[in-house]
């Protein structure tokens, strides 16, 4: 860490991510399709963040959105301090050796033409000088770490399991030492056995290598597991974060609670009481005013009807859009 | 789907049930190979496969039999008071398709109208109406014609259909043109046009000729491109007369349905060579390279044997023709063609391009040639162009040999002077021979036949000799008709002479 | 979809102007010209420039082509240089006989190619469905040229037939127009029907891989149902976008087939225009089937949503 | 998100074995590549399998039918038909070859630069596509070779122009489905600059539809060749190509039927197999049709 | 007939090239009437090609090369693999239906919900009114709880959400009233909160009808919450099977606890999540000995050699383990 000027490696400030839909003659943009909603968050040094919530509620938006993959409409973002928004094109490129993004699906996001050694060197050719020697050697050493063996590294992704693919993706994002990665949903495209190997690998290498973490998933059970804090999104917006321990078992916006109740126990004798919510998630091109989550909420009432609630903190750490808590 | 294959194969059953239209009606379907080019105005379209239709709707004041001599049309008779002055009686009773009697007032109107350089009209030269002086209307019945020099051949040239007679009032009617109208007076009226497929002409009731009146209720022309499908036609009974390729004959020749009609043509094809370019500049090598050609080989393969070997004025141009088997350079030698090379210092022969294009007797010769040539170490590439580079080549003379097949007309004032006299439009070689040039004009000059023949022969001579191009070959051209069509007989003078033909079904 | 309508229209002028540019240019740089073919063997300096006057070619390039393009802005496509008859009206005669020709084709490539598309798709790898591709292939592997004189031939030869020499229009003889249009449809559509084939299995083996087709079968629905009211019906948006622009292509683009049967359609009148070099011809017919061409293929999109609800153009 | 991958582990994995050895064991892929190697093959050794020179003219032997001397017969000139068929199938190669490569060259790099860089470049790029596109491709072909001239060069150079929008569709359409992927979405994501993400990345993923896309358009090609031989623009004589061949046959269909016969069946056999290579091409290649 | 269906050594190849490969080898199952069974694996191990066999639905190249699948059918007993194509779809959606992964995949995109709704009826009930079918289609969707159900009938599936699809997914393969319901994956594709309004829907349905249910699944959990009868699948195979209490409480597979221990301990304290080594070994590629020998922690010599057999190792507990075995003689 060269300077410090926050505590905070990473702060996410009023992120702002539309889509424009465009109708009629000329194409004219008629709205806006609002996938993130003045999203804050920080994330401190060695720490995961992760962001929970369902298929379109814009967590995965906002971890593009927060490597500058897709351009924020609006908001802010500082990356020990810079301004990630003001950077040029070939800075933020240049930046990227620091800030990393792991995919979700390792069938997809490896290019099928490349080899293991391709693959692997291609970040290390882009940000480094490095001899033939120095460069066997620094994939030789992620080859280790993520549990794998030079012999492979002729092979191509299509000759390796879901597990070993993604190990591959996560090697390829790590390799330049990036002191921070966003990580969308790196394990839900794997099986139940295979989950639990990746979330190790990852786990350790968060470790051993002081990495800062966003976190990106639906599986609660797993964020459970893997982060220090939690964001829970909700079509675009944060309702609730806060400590994840803390979030667990003390959630308080309905919403969070609805969501860790619906999780299927895995014991046959305690059937859980879920909350069933009511209906589907609205569609965030026509999102309903007040409080996003108003058309599902038990609570719901006329202020939520209208306005919409801050995200507020209600225990140290601990914050909660909602205008029911106190 | 099972429905549409039904009603689709109801559709087929009732087509094969259709009986084939037999023609009923007393008209001759000639299957032919182009179709009309333009339209069909006399005097302003070359086009041959437009001359079909021309020939059977329009008249020219006079005619050439097959013998080249001057006969009667719409002029009955005509008389020379001096060697620059044309008398002609017209027919009586001549009557355009409009049903107006023509008057010495059309022929005046026609001829200005081919004079006037507004129309842009191909007789408007020496070769053709070029030289009238002045054209008078001295009665309804008589016009006198005044030139503006002495021109031999100009009654003969009268003969063209670019010469031909037409009717003002559907002219102007017109708006000047008659490539669509009908402004004539022959034994056939235009009737429908149906671009790419047919081309009809009506019988002309009131035609002035008993003789040459049309017998038959229509002709109908069809657009039969392909040669085998044409014969296919014919076979078929779907059309009575074909124009055929030569390919095709010994096809038909068992055939008792089908006859074969031919006649001499006064065309002829063969090689010129752009003199002012090297190394044709050397008279060394264009005698090699005549000399090098087998032209009884070139026949076998490009006109399957059906051509006579000739010079520019072809055989049936009768007397005026020469002998060419008697020149030097028309039998074969190639010990003599490769010293005359190894002389003009082409040992090793050359590289050349030569351009054919428009008709498969062109190109095939040119690849015979290019053969031919091979063994006196000349490298041909042939270039088969399209019709508009082949036209562009001929105009603007750019070609090293070009394989051409001209027309020799019906007097040699057309197939020497036209095409080697200097400065001539048709002298794509731009050739200059100050005694060609000479004989030319002493041979216009004169109406002495006798004289203008001697003029002639020693041009044709001088032109062989010099070498300048190494003509091959006149074809024949041939017919095929069901048996049924009596009476056609084709000549180079009229090929579509359909008077007095007839189909006894 | 009026406005999606209104937009597709829009993109046309662009298309129509570039094309004109194109053809005026390719018009000068090709060799030969229309007086050399008018006047031929007879052309002399002097007839030269009469005729050049005489049709306006001696006139500025750019003022040739800004008049031209100014009368047909008002739907006027000048004259033949060769016949002086006005284009447009002929282009309109040749395109009703030319649309007619690729609508039969096209109906025989469908009778062909569906069924054994179809077929083929379901007995995928099998050895029908190889004899099926083969046999598909057939038309497209030959040229036409040569299939339809040796038809010809055949028919002459074996049932002493020739198809109609005469052409008569669809609404003069229905019967004998169809005589003379089965023919060269059945060469036309035998050479489409291959590649209709090939994206019909291709579509209809994506389709049938789909969630729906299962989930259909599992309702117990009867295999023709299966196949024809859902797989088939699912498959056929690139059939369609296929067959417009085989349509497309049809529409002039049938000259060798026009030339040895005969038929007076758009392909033989632009390629005697071209031959001919006759300007307003050329530069008529090809602004015409380019406009189809673009028309072909909104009625398409447009068509895509009369199949698929999914489509909306808004 | 959320949404599982179908079971992959019971899928044959592909890369084990090169597209060769896949094409092999398909039965119509095999048919296909032993068919294109005889052509192929055929036209690299003309000179050797070729009995006799293919313009040699002789006047003793026209139109004779097959024989011992003559397996092919002669044509017209006496040439003979099965030296010209071998030579043929040189010209005819080399049409389809380069006209391909001039389309695939030219349809390659507008379609990446379309696909890739959007906005006003693509919407230009397309339109003039759709402009070449609109003309039916004899009439073009006809076109450019009457402006360029009648040769092999030109004719090859107008059947590769014809072509040109639909490999520039082609290219287009897989660049733009590459991009939206996960993998180039990595490539940016890991500091890859733009040129590179096109060349290094795009390049090889469009290559599958691309190569299939040329085998068809290869035949296609043969097969325009031959109608401009028949409306009397093709290439240039005595070269012989099957297409020039089978239209200069044509007066001689019912004489000498060999005339037709054996450059129809060259043909045929050429462009099935490039055809049945192509499909067969596309399901190996194309991997959503597998299981 | 004891039970509803009983599968006997059913086994399952594809092709792989010319090569024929096993993807499920000799299954037996047998499912109690009105009883939800639960069969969990992961992808790969041949629990959806199994639902799919019973359908006859096996996709090409897939199928079935040897076993039986008997169906207690309304109209007496029948042999699923030997029935017609005929017969086979009169038990299609009518005795046996099915609901899958993907709702969203799962109506054709291009006809209405009512049309393929009338469709499942018309099947199997040519003779009926467009009324009659109306009013049971608006009844069904009533009782999947699908807000309005006139609406929802005029809509096509790219105009409703992955929950409302799976509903009508549902309604439509309960139309008939089948004895059997198969559903693969039903909730996979959905959402947490989804996939709970599913369950719920799912459980309150089998309470008021007659129709056992096969829930397909990778998730123990929806397991735990829907099923009474659990097998577990493993490469091809049936590694346990045992009442869902009793496979939860005495799990005796090494398998089977690998597998609970991994989804248990995401929820505990420790930092390290237990894990299974290695990968699924594809199909094909398996031992000869147990296929999870590779992985298993207590693999023995005899487990590489020999395949041991499924055994029953308390009542209504089977386990394909030789562990269990020697527990069970000692």
């Amino acid at each position: 860490m060269t300077e410090r000027k926050s505590e905070f490696l990473l702060e996410v400030r009023k992120l702002q991510v539309y889509f424009p839909i465009r109708k009629g003659l000329m194409k004219r943009v008629v709205g806006h399709v609002h996938a993130v909603e003045d999203v804050s968050f920080s994330v401190r040094p060695r720490e995961v963040f992760a962001l929970v919530g369902e298929s379109g509620c814009g967590k995965s938006t906002t971890g593009s959105a927060v490597l500058r993959l897709i351009e924020p409409t609006g908001g802010q973002v500082f990356f020990r301090g810079d301004e990630l928004g003001r950077l040029s094109e070939e800075e933020m490129r240049l930046k990227r050796r620091d800030m990393q993004f792991i995919f979700q699906n390792p069938y997809a996001s490896l290019n099928p033409r490349m080899n293991v050694w391709k693959l692997l060197s291609e970040p290390l050719r882009i940000h480094f000088q490095l001899s033939p020697g120095e460069l066997r050697e620094r994939v030789g050493e992620m080859l280790r770490l993520i549990g794998m063996t030079e012999d492979q590294l002729e092979r191509y992704p299509h000759q390796f399991s879901g597990g070993q693919k993604q190990r591959i993706s996560i090697a390829r994002a790590l390799i330049t030492h990036p002191s921070f990665v966003v990580a969308d949903e790196p394990v839900s495209a794997l099986d139940v056995s295979i989950q639990a190997q990746i979330l190790n690998l990852m786990m350790e290498l968060q470790q051993e290598m002081e990495l800062s973490m966003v976190f990106i998933s639906h599986d609660l059970n797993v964020v459970r597991h893997i982060s220090g804090s939690v964001g829970v999104m909700y079509l675009g917006s944060l309702m609730e974060t806060g400590d994840t321990e803390e979030v667990y078992r003390h959630p308080v916006h309905p919403y969070t609670r609805a969501l860790l109740s619906a999780v299927p126990s895995h014991d046959p004798l305690h059937r859980s009481r879920h909350i069933v919510l009511e209906g589907d998630v609205p569609n965030p091109a026509d999102p309903p005013g007040g409080c996003p989550f108003h058309t599902r909420c038990s609570l719901c009432s006329g202020r939520c009807r209208e306005e919409r609630p801050e995200l507020r903190e209600i225990a140290p750490g601990h914050c909660a859009a909602c205008h029911h808590v106190e | 789907m099972k429905k549409l294959f039904a009603v689709l194969l109801a559709m087929m059953m009732l087509l094969a049930l259709t009986p084939l239209s037999l023609a009923e009606e007393n008209v001759l379907r000639y299957g032919v190979d182009a179709d009309a080019a333009g339209g069909f105005d006399p005097h302003t379209i070359s086009a041959v496969a437009s001359m079909r239709m021309i020939g059977q709707m329009y008249n020219t004041l006079v005619d050439v039999d097959e013998n080249l001599n001057v006969i009667p049309e719409l002029a009955v008779s005509w008389e020379q008071p001096d060697d620059t002055t044309y008398i002609f009686h017209l027919a009586k009773g001549v009557k355009f398709h409009s049903g107006r009697t023509m008057t010495a007032q059309d022929v005046k109107y026609s001829f200005e109208r081919i004079l006037d350089p507004a129309t842009g009209a191909l007789g408007n030269s020496s070769s053709y109406a070029g030289d009238i002086d002045t054209v008078e209307a001295l009665d309804d019945e008589t016009v006198k014609i005044t030139l503006k020099n002495i021109n031999a051949p100009f009654l003969a040239n009268l003969s063209s259909s670019y010469c031909s007679i037409v009717d003002r009032d559907v002219v102007e009617k017109n708006g000047g043109s008659l490539l669509l109208a009908d402004g004539g007076t022959g034994p056939y009226t235009l009737g429908e046009w149906v671009p790419d497929n047919s081309i009809t002409v009506k019988a002309f009731p009131d035609y002035f000729d008993e003789a040459g009146k049309a017998t038959f209720d229509a002709i109908e022309f069809y657009v039969l491109t392909d040669a085998s499908a044409r014969l296919a036609a014919l076979r078929t009974g779907a059309v009575d007369l074909i124009v055929a390729d030569t390919a095709m004959l010994d096809l038909v020749e068992n055939d008792d349905s089908i006859q074969t009609i031919s006649y001499q043509s006064r065309n002829y094809t063969g090689l010129f060579l752009n003199v002012n370019r090297a190394p044709f500049d050397n008279p060394l090598v264009r005698q090699a390279i005549n000399l090098a050609l087998n032209r009884e080989e070139i026949i076998d393969f490009a006109f399957n044997g059906k051509a006579l070997v000739s010079g520019f004025v072809p055989a049936s141009l009768g007397h005026w023709a020469v002998d060419v088997t008697e020149n030097e350079y028309y039998t074969q030698n190639l010990e003599k063609a490769r010293q005359l090379m190894a002389e003009a210092g082409y040992a090793n022969g050359f590289e050349t391009e030569i351009i054919v294009g428009l008709l498969d007797s062109i190109r095939d010769t040119g690849l015979v040639v290019e053969q031919q040539l091979g063994e006196i170490g000349i490298k041909v590439n042939v270039q088969d162009v399209e019709r508009g580079q082949y036209l562009d080549a001929w105009n603007g003379h750019n070609f090293d040999i070009m394989v051409c097949q001209n027309g020799a007309g019906s007097d040699p004032s057309r197939a020497v002077a036209f095409f080697f006299k200097t400065g001539s439009s048709a002298n794509i070689q731009d050739y200059s021979n100050a005694r060609v040039d000479e004989l030319c004009e002493l041979a216009v000059a004169t109406t002495d036949t006798a004289k203008r023949e001697e003029y002639y022969k020693e041009a044709i001579n001088i032109i062989l000799n010099d070498c300048i191009v190494a003509i091959v070959a006149s074809p024949q051209e041939y017919f095929l008709a069901s048996t049924a069509l009596q009476g056609f007989a084709p000549s180079a003078s009229n090929a579509n002479n359909f008077s007095g033909v007839t189909l006894t079904r | 979809m009026r406005d999606y309508i209104i937009r597709r229209l829009l993109t046309l002028i662009p298309i129509l102007i570039g094309v004109s540019i194109a053809i005026f240019v390719v018009m000068q740089l090709i060799p030969g010209d229309v007086v050399s073919g008018i006047l031929g063997i007879e052309e002399t300096p002097e007839l030269r420039a009469m005729w050049e006057a005489k049709l306006g070619l001696d006139k500025p390039l750019i003022q040739q082509y800004f008049s031209w393009i100014g009368r047909a802005v008002t739907g006027d496509f000048g004259e033949s240089f060769r016949t002086g008859a006005p284009v447009f009206p002929e282009i309109m005669n040749r395109f009703a006989i030319s649309a007619e020709l690729a609508i039969l084709a096209c109906i025989i490539a469908w009778i062909i190619a569906l069924p054994l598309g179809i077929l083929s798709s379901l007995k995928r790898n099998s050895f029908i469905d190889r004899i099926v591709r083969v046999v598909a292939l057939l038309g497209v592997s030959v040229p036409n040229f040569a299939s339809a004189t040796l038809l010809i031939l055949f028919f002459s030869k074996a049932f002493h037939y020739y198809t109609p020499v005469k052409y008569v229009g669809l609404f003069e003889n229905f019967g004998t127009n169809m005589e003379i249009m089965i023919l060269p449809a059945f060469i036309l559509g035998s050479v489409m029907a291959g590649s209709v084939m090939r994206m019909t299995r291709s579509s209809m083996l994506e389709v049938l891989r789909q969630d729906y087709i299962k989930a259909v079968r599992a309702k117990g629905s009867p295999e023709r149902v299966t196949i024809f009211r859902h797989a088939f019906r699912n498959s056929s948006i690139p059939i369609v976008t296929l067959i417009g622009m085989q349509i497309g292509a049809l529409m002039g683009g049938t000259v060798v087939i026009e030339q040895i049967f005969s038929i007076p359609g758009l392909g033989q009148f632009t390629l005697t225009g071209i031959s001919q070099r006759d300007f307003p011809v050329v530069q008529g017919c090809v602004l015409f089937i380019a406009f189809l061409y673009v028309m072909v293929n909104l009625l398409v999109d447009i068509l895509y949503t009369f199949i698929d609800p999914r489509i909306s153009y808004s | 998100m959320k949404r599982k991958d179908r079971p992959v582990a019971g899928r044959a994995l592909p890369g084990n074995e090169s597209i060769l050895r896949q094409l092999w064991r398909d039965p119509m892929g095999r048919a296909g590549m032993i068919g294109v190697g005889l052509v192929i093959l055929m036209a690299l050794l003309a000179p050797w399998i070729a009995r006799f020179d293919v313009a040699k003219m002789n006047s003793k032997a026209k139109l004779a039918a097959p024989g011992a001397e003559f397996w092919f017969g002669t044509d017209h000139f006496g040439r003979d038909v099965f030296s010209r068929i071998v030579y043929g199938a040189r010209v005819s190669l080399e049409v389809g070859i380069v006209a391909v490569g001039i389309a695939a060259g030219f349809g390659y790099l507008l379609g990446m630069i379309a696909g890739f860089f959007e906005g006003r470049t693509e919407t230009l790029i397309m339109m003039v596509m759709d402009v070449i596109f609109a003309f039916p491709s004899i009439l073009l072909a006809l076109f450019i070779v009457s402006a360029l001239g009648t040769s092999i060069l030109n004719t090859m150079i107008a059947i590769g122009i014809v072509n040109i929008p639909v490999f520039t569709r082609t290219v287009r359409a897989s660049v733009k489905t590459v991009k939206s992927t996960d993998y180039i979405a990595n490539a940016r994501s890991i500091g890859l600059k733009k040129m590179k993400i096109l060349f290094r990345h795009v390049t090889p993923n469009v290559l599958a539809p691309f190569t299939v896309q040329a085998t068809l358009a290869l035949s296609g090609a043969i097969l325009t060749e031959a109608s401009m031989s028949f409306l009397g623009l093709g290439i240039q004589p005595p070269n012989p190509s099957w297409g020039s061949m089978l239209s200069d046959a044509r007066k001689y269909m019912e004489r000498a039927p060999w005339l037709v016969l054996f450059p129809a069946l060259f043909i045929i056999l050429t462009i099935l197999s490039f055809n049945i290579l192509g499909d067969s091409l596309r399901d190996v290649l194309d991997p959503k049709l597998k299981l | 007939m004891d039970h509803l269906l009983e599968i006997r050594n059913l086994k399952i190849t594809t092709l792989r090239g010319k090569d024929k490969v096993y993807l499920l080898d000799s299954v037996d199952l047998s499912i109690r009437k009105k009883c939800s069974f639960g069969v969990v694996g992961e992808s790969g191990c041949g629990k959806s090609i199994t639902a799919s066999a019973i359908l006859g639905l096996l996709p090409y190249p897939l199928r079935v090369a040897e076993g039986s699948i008997r169906f207690d059918s309304r109209d007496g007993e029948k042999e699923l693999l030997k029935l017609s194509r005929k017969e086979m779809r009169q038990v299609r959606g009518e005795e046996i239906s099915m609901i899958f992964q993907e709702p969203m995949t799962s109506l054709d995109p291009i006809f209405t919900v009512e049309m393929q709704m009338f469709e499942a009826l018309s099947f199997h009930h040519p003779g009926m009114g467009k009324g009659e079918m109306r009013e049971i289609a608006l009844e069904m969707l009533h009782r999947v709880n699908i807000p309005r159900p006139e609406q929802t009938l005029a809509s096509y599936a790219h105009q409703l959400s992955g929950g409302q699809l799976q509903r009508i997914m549902i309604a439509i393969a309960l139309i008939n009233n089948p004895r059997l319901l198969l559903a693969d994956e039903p909730t996979t594709a959905l959402d947490v909160t989804i996939q709970a309004q599913i369950l719920h829907l799912m459980n309150d349905l089998k309470e008021q009808r007659d129709t056992s249910i096969i829930m397909i699944t990778h998730d123990l959990g929806v397991i735990a919450e829907t099923c009474e009868e659990v097998a577990v699948f493993y490469a091809g195979q049936i590694v346990e099977q045992a009442q869902v209490v009793e496979l939860f409480t005495h799990t005796a597979h090494p398998y089977t606890k690998g597998l609970l221990r991994a989804v248990t301990s995401l929820g505990g304290a420790q930092r390290k999540l237990y894990t299974i080594p290695g990968i699924v070994p594809p199909g094909g590629q398996w031992s000869r000995g147990c296929r999870f020998a590779e992985r298993c922690e207590q693999c023995m010599e005899k487990c590489r050699e020999e395949m041991p057999a499924l055994r029953e190792i308390a009542p209504g507990h089977f386990c394909r383990c030789f562990l269990q075995d020697r527990e069970v003689e000692a």
